[in-house]
């Protein structure tokens, strides 16, 4: 059992409880977290395949994708929680409205208004 | 016999069993909470794999805009909880109204999914050689040629420049993908919620000048050191985002046009790039004229940190504001006014 | 001619300006860029059919190092059509956005968005490299919800939520695929992948991960759920978009990985596992024509029944992995193999084609509908068909063409599918696809009868349609037709040189 | 050398990982957000330890940074009552 073997073990089981997370979890909140408990679980994944040849300096590769995935990630969590804002928002201010019943291409809704 | 495996093991309890618990019985304080633990874990995870690049973002990320963002949210999502003495059990979950509650069956589903899913990752995960046989020799190889000392910026910034130019891309369309549903253009206006605390702006106005520091510093070091444009501009976001929180200058004060200009600097240098280098009759698309490599990558790895500073700043702190904001009688005639 | 980056280059140029620009020249600006991505689109084309496919190291540095572009005919054919419908959408879209102050708004975020997902489904076609496909994954994936969430509506921002959740899922398992993969063998470029792929666990399980994202951003059947409420709460333009082409850029990929970068474990090189995994594919597709079908048959709105139109018919797409992964089982196959192969490579294809183009013009024509009456609901549309004869005839034209009846492409599509489906011996499929059409016919005349239904009462209001809206939608349901028309010249236009994969056995002229 | 740097490291995560304890049981918000300001300085700890112990001077600055940000987090956390809970409510 090697370092690589460890971490990798562990990349893996944080994808897996990632994945049932997101699934069985209700709260939008949470599958945001559950996927990036995923997106945590690959990066270590490509880490620690990195790390295989120890001794000699890790594979550049592998860290130059993980760092473009975090910014994917931290960009999409963004992106998603101010969707969660926006939906709390207006669902808050019309408790009454069933979600699913407007229609997009309908002129009149005036958003943002009081 | 090094004690580093009983670091290991304990490190990756503390992953596991802050994931379990996050994604288990918790409530939603505690949860973001234990996300932020989980971001500081994994940090040491990546020093520990010798990832001091990934950590540094980690760090960055996972400690400091993630947590604001979580925080922010959960204020406007459950605005009681955050204040509760004891954390409940959430209530039942507005935004997923149309979802059934799931039942038992849902579970079992999802359990035997998971379950599969899990031991065809740790097959495959232990099958693997157990050496690499990547592209470090390759990418060493050719170090030299890059214009830089440091592998992982030669191959953000040189040898795979593409996907770094559509990794800014990507950031510039979340915030467009923020910025339409809301009613303004910009963070402009977006003035800090309440009063600023003098103990945190006179904290802020001591802390900020450092913080500029370390962003040049990192910047600087990515040419032979873990660092660069990544972590230099989620530092810098990070500095925009607590002088906006103490009610100092911030993006919120940026003139529109210099704003828009920082927020696609990053790509449209890329860009800029891209279309001379095809353009030119012996250039190479996307790489850099011989001898020219330092101070290009130099440059674009400025204009990509001002970039991303920016742009996630802007993001953290409409996501702090909340929809507050936009929402008064004035607002129609400021959208008609500020969104054309 | 020009170089291939231009095509990812100039959408992205485009976003920017419009992003910088203010007012009116948005929109002009948008529809120029969008005639010249159209225009170096075309101008790929002799290239491509001279050389059979181009490929550039982009940054100087060869494959496994650096990162490859690489272009083909089937890529060109995305390429095109995603231009066609691009420009003639982005037409449009002109008249869309520009009918009141609040529309304005939306057209404003509309256009940089939509010029920047339009320069990720490009880099799609030219991807060659696994990293760099997740990366346009996320480009790709992040502006369709940007352009989804743009009406603001709680039912879109619920749907592009959730669309967002599961595309982040989906390339993160994409993501995690790549992570194994280049594990095991150390480099990222499709083709120097495929040349020497073994079967291992680790192998097969990122083959696993890889196909599993990107049929979950394709909404294949049991994956489909964030679809439907996606592509009908978005605004007309956009869900023409989302319907005609994002889901096309994954099951692109599909068919890159599928067949360029795993060939030796899905038995296109010879090797036959005991269940073919093309099968399966075929299986949940088959499913998906029938299911997404019944579904379309059933619902009130006309947009939401468009929508599930789209899940019926990308199904029809995952029956070439079924259908090819049969010729190379038993040593050799039938006779006349490569003839059938290249019967369902063309038919898919060409139902990609037709599909975009009808899709496209339904949607359209739904907006157009939506503008004049102020719902999509089908019962508010009696008599409509009278009032607006040329809205209903596009949304005929391109039922037609859905349903696969001769004068169309969506006719030839089907027929060459029908008949590799029974060339090969595997006539099951042809029932799936003639039940398919049949279920079709269904909610295509479902709409066309309520349009024309007479109306008890008083006649609401309509509210005009800027001839320019109207047009554009017509012209897509035109087009599509009269490529069914001129099946032969578009099948001959066909650009050969897939790359290894049977469709370069096919020649240029049928 | 080397070993008794990870020795204090592991202590330290062990410390960590029994102060996650706090972080569940509660029992106020405030005990919760306490625990994950002690990880972040205890972080910043085994951080320095990792670096001296594989002798890479380039993890300081993740040290560094750590320390930096670490008050964002509790200052976003810390803005005050919510002038939106009227609103919602």
């Amino acid at each position: 059992m090697t370092t690589f073997h460890l971490y990798s073990f562990a990349a893996m089981l944080l994808a897996a409880l990632g994945v049932y997370g997101l699934i069985t979890r209700r709260h939008l909140l949470r599958k945001v977290m559950a996927l990036n408990i995923i997106a945590g679980g690959a990066f270590l994944l490509l880490i620690s395949t990195a790390y295989r040849n120890q001794g000699a300096f890790p594979d550049p590769v592998p860290h130059a994708m993980v760092l473009t995935g975090i910014v994917v990630a931290i960009s999409a969590t963004g992106f998603a929680l101010a969707l969660i804002q926006r939906i709390q928002k207006q669902l808050g201010q019309r408790p009454d409205q069933e979600a699913g019943d407007e229609n997009p291409d309908q002129t009149e809704t005036s958003r943002s208004g009081p | 016999m090094s004690l580093a495996p009983i670091f290991d093991i304990l490190l990756i309890t503390a992953l596991l069993l802050v994931s379990w618990r996050l994604l288990g019985n918790s409530d939603l304080f505690q949860a973001a909470v234990l996300f932020i633990s989980f971001g500081l874990f994994l940090s040491l995870a990546w020093v520990r794999l010798q990832a001091p690049d990934i950590a540094l973002a980690e760090a960055a990320v996972g400690a400091g805009l993630t947590g604001a963002l979580l925080f922010a949210t959960l204020k406007i999502v459950e605005p009681k909880q955050g204040r509760s003495k004891n954390g409940a059990q959430p209530k039942s979950c507005r935004l997923d109204r149309a979802a059934e509650c799931p039942g038992r069956m849902h579970y079992i589903l999802a359990s035997i999914f998971v379950l599969g899913l899990a031991g065809l990752l740790l097959t495959a995960v232990f099958s693997l050689p157990d050496t690499a046989n990547g592209l470090a020799g390759l990418t060493s190889g050719f170090l030299a040629q890059s214009g830089v000392e440091h592998p992982v910026t030669a191959v953000l910034l040189n040898f795979r420049l593409y996907d770094t130019w559509l990794e800014l891309g990507v950031l510039l369309l979340a915030l467009l993908g923020v910025l339409g549903t809301r009613d303004r253009l910009g963070p402009q206006n977006v003035t800090a919620a309440q009063p600023p605390n003098p103990v945190l702006s006179w904290l802020v106005r001591g802390l900020a000048p450092f913080m500029l520091l370390a962003t040049v510093y990192l910047l600087w070091l990515g040419d032979h050191a873990p660092g660069g444009a990544f972590q230099a501009g989620v530092v810098l976001a990070a500095t925009l985002v607590l002088l906006w929180l103490a009610g100092l200058g911030s993006v919120v004060r940026m003139p529109r046009h210099a704003w828009l200009f920082s927020l696609v600097a990053g790509f449209s240098a890329m860009l800029v790039l891209a279309l001379c280098t095809t353009l030119a009759p012996d250039a190479v698309a996307l790489a850099y004229p011989q001898s020219w490599a330092k101070a290009l990558i130099l440059l674009l790895e400025s204009v990509a940190t001002i970039s991303i500073g920016v742009i996630l700043a802007s993001l953290t702190v409409l996501v702090l504001a909340g929809e507050g904001e936009a929402n008064g009688a004035g607002a129609a005639e400021t959208d008609g006014k500020n969104g054309m | 001619m020009t170089h291939m980056l231009w095509v990812v280059l100039l959408p992205f140029l485009g976003a920017l300006c419009c992003l910088i620009l203010r007012g009116r020249a948005v929109a002009g600006t948008g529809i120029l860029f969008s005639l010249a991505v159209l225009a170096v689109c075309t101008n790929l084309l002799p290239g491509i059919w001279t050389q059979g496919q181009i490929r550039v190291e982009l940054g100087g540095w060869a494959a496994p190092l650096g990162i490859g572009l690489h272009l083909d005919g089937l890529g060109t054919f995305f390429l095109l059509l995603t231009a066609i419908v691009g420009v003639l959408v982005g037409l449009y879209a002109a008249g869309f956005f520009a009918q009141d102050k609040k529309h304005n708004a939306m057209g404003r975020h509309f256009w940089p968005i939509w010029l920047l997902l339009w320069g990720g489904l490009n880099g799609v076609y030219l991807c060659s490299d696994v990293f760099n496909a997740y990366v346009l994954l996320e480009v790709t994936g992040l502006s369709a919800v940007g352009l989804t969430v743009l009406s603001k509506t709680t039912a879109s921002l619920v749907a592009g939520l959730r669309y967002l959740l599961a595309a982040m899922f989906a390339s993160l398992m994409y993501l995690l695929g790549v992570g194994l993969l280049y594990a095991a063998c150390g480099q990222l470029d499709f083709v120097l992948l495929g040349q020497d792929m073994t079967q291992s666990p680790a192998t097969l399980t990122a083959f696993g991960l890889m196909v599993f994202g990107l049929l979950v951003k394709t909404a294949l059947l049991p994956f489909h759920f964030w679809l439907p409420p996606a592509h009908s709460s978005a605004p007309a333009p956009v869900s023409a978009i989302l319907s005609a082409l994002v889901v096309k850029a994954s099951f692109f990929l599909l068919l890159r990985i599928w067949f360029t970068v795993f060939p030796a474990l899905t038995g296109q090189a010879g090797s036959s596992p005991v269940l073919p995994p093309g099968l399966f594919l075929g299986l949940l597709g088959g499913l998906a024509v029938l299911w997404g079908s019944l579904q379309a048959v059933r619902q009130i709105r006309l947009k939401l029944l468009i929508a599930y139109s789209t899940v019926g018919q990308l199904g029809y797409l995952f029956l070439i992995f079924a259908l090819l992964s049969v010729s190379h089982g038993a040593g050799g196959g039938p006779s006349g193999a490569t003839d059938w192969t290249a019967m369902a490579w063309t038919g898919t294809v060409f139902h990609v084609f037709s599909h975009g183009l009808a899709k496209a013009a339904l949607f359209l024509a739904a907006g157009c509908l939506a503008l004049a009456m102020g719902t999509d609901d089908l019962n508010a549309m009696r008599n409509i068909a009278g009032r607006m004869p040329v809205i209903t005839f596009t949304l005929a034209m391109a039922g037609v063409s859905l349903m696969g009846l001769p004068p169309s492409a969506g006719f030839v599509a089907k027929w060459m599918l029908l008949r590799a489906a029974l060339a090969s011996g595997q006539w099951w499929w042809a029932v799936v696809i003639i039940l398919g059409g049949l279920l079709t016919a269904a909610y295509v005349f479902k709409i066309l009868a309520y349009t024309f239904v007479p109306s008890q009462d008083e006649t609401v209001p309509l509210r005009p349609v800027p001839p320019a809206m109207t047009l554009t939608a017509l012209a897509l349901a035109l087009l599509c037709a009269v490529s069914g028309f001129r099946a032969e010249e578009v099948i001959a236009l066909l650009p050969h040189g897939l790359d290894g994969s049977p469709l370069s056995a096919q020649g240029g002229s049928p | 050398m080397q070993t008794f740097y990870l020795g204090v490291a592991a202590f330290l995560l062990l410390t960590m990982v029994v102060g996650l304890i706090r972080i569940f049981r509660g029992p106020r918000q405030e005990d919760r957000l306490m625990a994950m300001q002690l990880f972040g300085t205890t972080g910043v700890a085994v951080l320095l330890l990792l670096a001296a112990a594989f002798d890479a001077s380039s993890m300081r600055n993740a040290a560094l940074i750590f320390a930096v940000l670490a008050v964002l987090a509790v200052a976003a956390y810390a803005r005050g009552p919510n002038r939106r809970e009227k609103e919602i409510k």
